[in-house]
């Protein structure tokens, strides 16, 4: 269990939570630490915040199942994030998710074959100003037309697997 | 000493003779009712017990007689206990005088058949008919049950309003055949049937007979669907069943006193005269039990009405019109 | 106060009631799912929707979220209302796996009952139905995720109100999910509130699991009788079987819940060896016979050795009828040997707690709404579990909750925790009593002060004690301690931990008579020969056990009553069956001297289910049904003593005889009870506890009770066993270092009552230079009693 | 002309009754003469199985609780795999009024009425059927209803995969 994070960072974390006045506050923290290092949240991830926060499990389940951009499923080593919102659907989400599973090869929610990309539709991205809009690892992209999908997969393929 | 030995044997096995028809024709005429009633009703009537159902009063003899006798714990015993008794004995005994045939020659020896030949028969079978409703009034008011005291009430009122009906319509019978004597009325009706002659009379009588023997349309007393069963609901087992004879008994007298009064009595052409006399009683039968199959319950007020009001009336008219013809012919 | 008009009715309330509860005080009930009386309104199941016509807000609004205003004019049941909430139903019935006729919330489902309300019948949504996995939620939940409606209440319970962790809701939008993160039992010992609780059947009772249904069930409001806190609750039989206990409300004790003890402990009135008829020796007589027996061994035992020779014994789990009628019934006889509690220290306790004025006594209700909770020498998850759930009430409110007390008390809330030893919470009590002239030890000096500031400053505090702990003279301590801290405005209340569920009864009754060891005496020297036990369970309760079962060989005559199979049964000469607390009506005062009586919900007999053998029932009549032989105690007693078994007249004379049981007659078992009125405050005579050496190489041995296991009736109800816990033994680190032991191995208790093999645990909450047991009936640590003093004892490897 | 009505209103009923005094009797004679009745003639009771072969009675108490006479009584218990079932079943003929309630009550369509009416006997216990007497190997009425298919909570088949219901949310997925 210890494996999915440093001693250190355990340390660090705990320090932390300890500061707070509450330790459900630190919940995502914990969470996004776990899921930065390890790309998901395993049960074990769970336990170990549990640990952490000095809650039970089932408390950082609640949360860690509530957040969508929290995996609770492994995921590939990027993971697109396609916002199906009002005001992304409207300019035009639906047909980015279509070429973007044209282009992986993959439906909603499945990981391509070489581990990369987890294809997953979202409810919103806070980037309605910039609709239609697309995340893919950490990266915003706005105003997506489905012929610059290609060369934005490719560079984020490219950046990857360096 | 051996006439008056030879007179008592002779009632006895006129007695024994009329008592035996008279029982087994109230027994058979309850047995032919069901069979009428439900034919009339598209239905076969009792068909199991022997051949055609033809054992049925037998096994409800056995019936009632096997049932338990429920005296009702409130109830006056010994006025309970007897009042059925009245009915029954009242109806038989009114049999005394009815003449059901032409006198017979046998040995040189004139028997006639008719117990007792009394001349005031027709009195006789009055008082009788009406003494008959102490048996079931007692008997609604001794049940302790106001379903069985309201029948009794009802019986009562019925009884003394159509026993004038009764008279009145008997009085021209009597103005012209001159007698109280029921031979003599017999006699009187050799060339033509007392009912052609009377017609208005014989309507009346028909209708009061009806009301006496409390059949539809006139059985208030025991009005099903208000009284339960009236002044007997209390009754059960043979008690029941003598009320339920006398009921019928009473019917056959009833028929008796029509053929004897207005039918002519035993006369009538190729038969012997017992057989006319008994062919008349079970038509007279056959109508009453064709009229309950055919005619509704009166409400109470209107048959205490209709008695009052237009049978009455009509009685006295038609006293005062046969005086006033008899009195005109000399 | 607003005065507002709900259905062209006018009605007043007090500030901040919302419209729901308003139109409820008018008698009209408005449909809901999410809002609960005890958990408030989150207007999340949309259902209340009325429709208010004038006032600060106007249109369609959520009842519950109203507050009622002045002049606010509310139409519960306008069309354009009925048509929203025939919606909402709708709406709530899409993903419903339409399956009523197997679930058991089927007749007392709300669901149910607004989905008729709201008029929707033929299901017009065609699209699938999402469906959920179901965990195991341990013996007493059973979890069916299929029929949730996302109310929350079952979070708001276990959570908020009950203070689980355990359980919760996981994922979001339309895959809500109400469960654990693993199965397994569910954690809080107040989960079974969830199947109160839940508006549909997500959660139903496994215990109860497709016996009945509520129409078919016999049901009337009841006492729990598995503590002293006298909780409301409406037990359920059919077929001769109790087959459940809800909760019943009563805003003065429970409120709207009730403990899992409660709730599942109530197998012992079906349990397969309860002993149902009348014994002689161990043959089965009649009642005649068995009564004759009685009556002539008595009168022969007068004669020889006078009336002084018959001691009588009943016990906190008698009624008050019972105890009242034992008590008239030893005076009939010219005995003077009568006493209520076979277990001198709680017998003591429960005589101090109930000679001092009742007007400082609190009761649940008033623990719910105090500002600091003081809990000496109190376990109130083991000893009373409902206080625990009052207390988070409390804490929720902000109050402080202070815990001082050997053992390691877990409540389930925050709570400052101070461990001291068994000796020195007496102490502690006196320097609060005394603060000026305290000779508090050092380390107490700091929490003594701190207390008896925070006690005087308190608007509403509450002194909290057990008398296990404590003994009678820590209870008169308390008791002082309580007035000394009492301000006249802000009286300092308590509450008192008794034995049973009528101990204060027995002690109101036995006022300054014998105690269970004058009885010992005289049977141990002879004076005593004959010992006649209703509801009492001697041989188990006192806390010497050797010492007892000598004494009773000694006796010419051991008779008892009772309705379980206890150990003072298996050697009784004569035996007689009582009736459970269900199967009569009876009166019960609980530990703040609320009297509360319970009405019979089924007459005694051996279950059908028994007596058929799970099959179908006999097929041939007879006039005797099995096993209906119990009767009430204070019925056979009236038979005994020649009295007519009336109830009403038994309850008058109580009255007449004793003042303070006034209204006894008048009690409504649906209602909250009658505090009794204030008895005379009278010393009782105290005798020193005696404590025992320890020396220094010893551990002195303190036995507590737990939550399942130690008390009787519940230990016997079969629902239970797989949550009662192996025997363990508790041990400070400081203490198993020093030892050499580890968490969870198997060691050997070394008592002066024998040695014990059991599992350590390892607790750091707890005082050193203690061990601690858990009284567990039926298992090895059967023979220690808690409320004795401590014993001394070593612990080895095994 | 209204006496005129009177009198033929007096008289003609007794020529109608006169005329069917000579009609057969309709009667049906019924030992020995048997009637065919009608489908749902409401007779003895019989509980059904689903398509599947498995009982279909489920034991939830509404049809003893829409009976008016009380002459159904039953035990409920469950299944190794989680059905539901009547461990005893009861009903008592000689209180029946085959009024047909519990049918309609039923939602399973497990009871179902017969048009065997031919119940009567001497011997009381006779008319008490137990489960065994009443339950049949087919379907009765409604052939293809099985409750269990109906209702989700995978019993029939696992959960999820009767008709009409989507797999089993996995609350865990990425998936929003």
């Amino acid at each position: 269990m210890a494996m999915l994070l440093s001693e250190k960072q355990i340390t660090q974390l705990k320090r932390r939570v300890k500061e707070t006045p509450h330790p459900r506050e630190m919940i995502l923290d914990v969470l996004h630490a776990i899921q930065d290092a390890n790309g998901w949240i395993s049960e074990e991830g769970v336990e170990l915040a549990a640990i952490i926060l000095g809650l039970s499990p089932l408390q950082v389940e609640e949360v860690a199942t509530f957040y969508d951009k929290l995996y609770r499923r492994p995921v590939g080593r990027k993971v697109i994030h396609i916002c199906d919102s009002i005001c992304c659907w409207s300019r035009g989400s639906e047909t980015l998710m279509l070429r973007l599973q044209q282009l992986l090869g993959i439906a909603p929610g499945e990981t391509t074959a070489d581990g990369m990309f987890t294809l997953l539709p979202t409810c919103c991205l806070g980037a309605c100003a910039e609709a239609p809009a697309v995340r893919i690892g950490k990266t915003l992209y706005g105003n997506v037309a489905p012929e610059q999908l290609e060369a934005i997969l490719d560079s984020e393929r490219a950046e990857g697997q360096l | 000493m051996n006439d008056v030995l030879l007179t008592i044997i002779l009632i006895v096995i006129k007695l024994g003779l009329v008592l035996g028809t008279v029982l087994s024709l109230a027994a058979y005429m309850v047995l032919a009712e069901r069979k009428v009633l439900a034919r009339m009703q598209m239905r076969h009537g009792p068909n199991r017990v022997g051949p055609f159902g033809l054992l049925q009063p037998l096994a409800d003899l056995i019936k009632l007689l096997c049932k338990e006798d429920l005296i009702p714990e409130r109830a006056d015993r010994w006025v309970f206990m007897l009042a059925p008794a009245i009915s029954v004995g009242t109806a038989l005994l009114a049999f005394a005088v009815i003449p059901f045939g032409a006198p017979l020659q046998i040995f040189g020896r004139t028997i006639e058949l008719v117990i007792c030949d009394l001349n005031i028969g027709l009195l006789y079978l009055f008082a009788l008919s009406s003494l008959a409703v102490y048996g079931v009034a007692l008997g609604g008011w001794a049940s302790q049950s106001k379903f069985a005291l309201l029948g009794g009430l009802r019986a009562m009122a019925q009884m003394i309003s159509y026993e004038l009906a009764l008279g009145l319509a008997i009085v021209p019978v009597v103005m012209a055949s001159k007698s109280f004597s029921l031979t003599a009325i017999v006699a009187s009706q050799q060339s033509l049937p007392n009912a052609l002659r009377h017609p208005l009379a014989f309507l009346i009588f028909v209708i009061a007979i009806m009301a006496e023997s409390k059949r539809t349309p006139f059985d208030m007393p025991e009005a099903e669907n208000e009284l339960v069963a009236g002044y007997h609901t209390e009754y059960s087992g043979m008690r029941f069943g003598m009320f339920f004879v006398g009921e019928y008994v009473n019917l056959i007298v009833l028929g008796s006193m029509l053929t004897v009064l207005f039918l002519g009595g035993w006369h009538g052409p190729f038969l012997p005269s017992v057989g006319w006399f008994l062919i008349k009683i079970l038509a007279v039968a056959f109508f009453f039990i064709w009229v309950r199959g055919t005619v509704p319950r009166l409400r109470y007020d209107q048959l205490m009405a209709f008695g009052w009001k237009i049978l009455v009336p009509l009685g006295l008219l038609n006293i005062l019109v046969t005086a006033v013809w008899l009195l005109w012919r000399g | 106060m607003p005065t507002l008009i709900i259905d062209n009715l006018t009605v007043t309330v007090p500030e901040g009631t919302n419209i729901l509860e308003a139109a409820r005080q008018l008698g009209i009930e408005i449909p809901h799912f999410c809002h609960h009386e005890a958990l408030g309104s989150v207007g999340a199941c949309r259902l209340c929707a009325v429709e208010i016509l004038a006032g600060p807000v106007k249109g369609i609004q959520m009842s519950c979220m109203v507050p009622a205003k002045d002049d606010m004019v509310v139409d519960t049941c306008s069309a354009e209302v009925l048509a929203y909430r025939a919606q909402v139903i709708e709406w709530l019935m899409i993903n419903h796996p339409h399956d009523c006729p197997v679930c058991d919330e089927g007749g007392e489902c709300q669901l149910q009952d607004m989905t008729v309300a709201g008029g929707h019948g033929i299901r017009r949504y065609s699209g699938p139905k999402r469906t959920h996995q179901n965990q195991n939620l341990g013996p007493f939940i059973s979890h069916e995720m299929n029929r949730c409606i996302q109310c929350y209440r079952c979070v708001r319970t276990y959570q908020d109100y009950c203070g689980g962790t355990d359980f919760g809701v996981l994922g979001a939008r339309q895959r809500l999910y109400f469960g654990r993160f693993n199965d397994g039992p569910l954690e809080s010992p107040f989960a079974g509130n969830l199947v109160d609780v839940c508006p549909t059947g997500v959660f139903t009772d496994k215990t109860y699991r497709f016996k009945s249904r509520l129409w078919d069930l016999q049901e009337a409001p009841s006492i729990c009788p598995h503590c002293s806190l006298g909780c409301a609750v409406i037990p359920g039989a059919r077929y001769r079987e109790l087959q459940r206990r809800r909760a019943r409300t009563n805003k003065r004790t429970n409120g709207h819940f009730i403990c899992d003890r409660g709730r599942f402990g109530y197998g012992y009135v079906n349990h397969p060896d309860r002993p149902r008829h009348p014994l002689v020796g161990h043959r089965r007589v009649t009642w005649q016979e068995g009564l004759a027996a009685l009556q002539n061994k008595l009168q022969e035992l007068g004669e020889l050795f006078g009336a002084g020779s018959i001691g009588l014994l009943s016990s906190s789990r008698a009624t008050l009828e019972t105890q009242f009628l034992t008590k008239r019934w030893a005076t009939s006889l010219g005995s003077d040997q009568v006493c209520f509690e076979a277990h001198p220290v709680r017998d003591q306790g429960a005589r101090v707690a109930a000679s001092q004025p009742l007007d400082r006594s609190a009761s649940l209700e008033d623990v719910r709404n105090c500002d600091l909770a003081v809990l000496i020498g109190a376990d109130p998850l083991s000893e009373a579990p409902m206080l625990a759930l009052a207390l988070r009430q409390a804490a929720r409110r902000g109050a402080r909750i202070v815990v001082a007390d050997p053992r390691p008390v877990v409540l389930p809330m925050a709570c400052e925790r101070h461990a001291v030893s068994t000796d020195k919470l007496a102490r502690l009590l006196r320097g609060l009593s005394r603060p000026q002239q305290s000779a508090l030890p050092a380390s107490l000096e700091e929490l003594g002060g701190s207390l008896s500031q925070a006690l005087l400053s308190a608007r509403s505090p509450v002194l909290i004690g057990g008398t296990d702990l404590l003994g009678p003279q820590g209870i008169l301590a308390l008791l002082e301690a309580a007035e000394a801290c009492s301000q006249p405005e802000h009286p300092c209340r308590t509450m008192l931990l008794l034995g049973g569920p009528n101990s204060f009864g027995g002690a109101l009754l036995s006022a300054d008579g014998p105690g269970f060891d004058s009885l010992l005496e005289g049977m141990e020297q002879g004076r005593i020969k004959a010992l006649l036990c209703f509801e009492a369970d001697p041989l188990a309760d006192f806390p010497d056990r050797k010492r007892i079962r000598a004494a009773l060989s000694r006796l010419d005559l051991l008779a008892v009553f009772d309705c379980a199979a206890t150990a003072t049964v298996q050697e009784a000469d004569l035996f007689f069956p009582t009736t459970a607390v269900e199967e009569s009506t009876g009166t019960l005062i609980n530990n703040e001297g609320r009297m509360q009586t319970f009405e019979q919900v089924l007459s005694a007999g051996t279950p059908i289910a028994e007596s058929a053998g799970g099959s179908h029932p006999p097929r041939f009549f007879t006039r005797d049904i099995p096993g209906t032989d119990p009767q009430p105690a204070w019925g056979t007693l009236g038979a005994l003593m020649g009295r007519c078994a009336d109830l009403g007249a038994l309850r008058r004379e109580i009255e007449k005889a004793d003042a303070r049981f006034a209204g006894l007659s008048l009690l409504d078992a649906n209602g909250e009870g009658r505090r009794i009125a204030i008895p005379r405050s009278r010393p009782v005579a105290l005798q020193p506890a005696v404590a025992n050496a320890v020396a220094p190489d010893q551990l002195s041995l303190l036995v507590t009770e737990t939550l399942f296991g130690s008390e009787l009736l519940s230990s016997l109800s079969p629902c239970l066993q797989e949550a009662i816990p192996a025997p363990f033994v508790m041990l400070h680190p400081q203490d198993a270092m020093r030892l050499k032991l580890e968490e969870g191995k198997k060691v050997t208790l070394a008592t002066p009552l024998g040695d014990l093999t059991l599992i350590l645990r390892i607790q750091q909450d707890m005082v050193p230079g203690v061990a601690i047991v858990p009284r567990l009936r039926g298992t090895a640590l059967e023979s220690l009693v808690p409320g004795s003093e401590p014993l001394p004892c070593r612990i080895e490897k095994a | 002309m209204s006496l005129w009505r009177d009198i033929k209103g007096t008289i003609q009923p007794f020529w109608v009754t006169l005329r069917y005094l000579f009609c057969r009797p309709v009667t049906i004679c019924y030992p020995e003469q048997k009637q065919t009745p009608a489908p749902r003639y409401r007779g003895r009771l019989i509980l059904t199985r689903d398509p599947d072969g498995e009982e279909r009675c489920v034991a939830c108490y509404l049809c003893s609780a829409a009976c008016p006479v009380d002459c159904i009584s039953m035990q409920a218990t469950e299944r190794e795999d989680g059905r539901r079932y009547a461990a005893w079943f009861r009903i008592n003929f000689s209180r029946c009024i085959f009024c047909g309630l519990c049918t309609e009550a039923c939602p399973t369509l497990a009871i179902q009425m017969t048009a065997d009416y031919e119940l009567a006997t001497r011997e009381l216990l006779q008319v008490v059927y137990e489960k065994d007497e009443l339950l049949i190997d087919g379907c009765g009425k409604n052939a293809q209803y099985n409750f269990y298919r109906l209702a989700g909570i995978g019993v029939a088949a696992p959960r999820g995969a009767n008709p009409g219901e989507s797999p089993p949310e996995d609350i865990k997925s990425n998936l929003p």
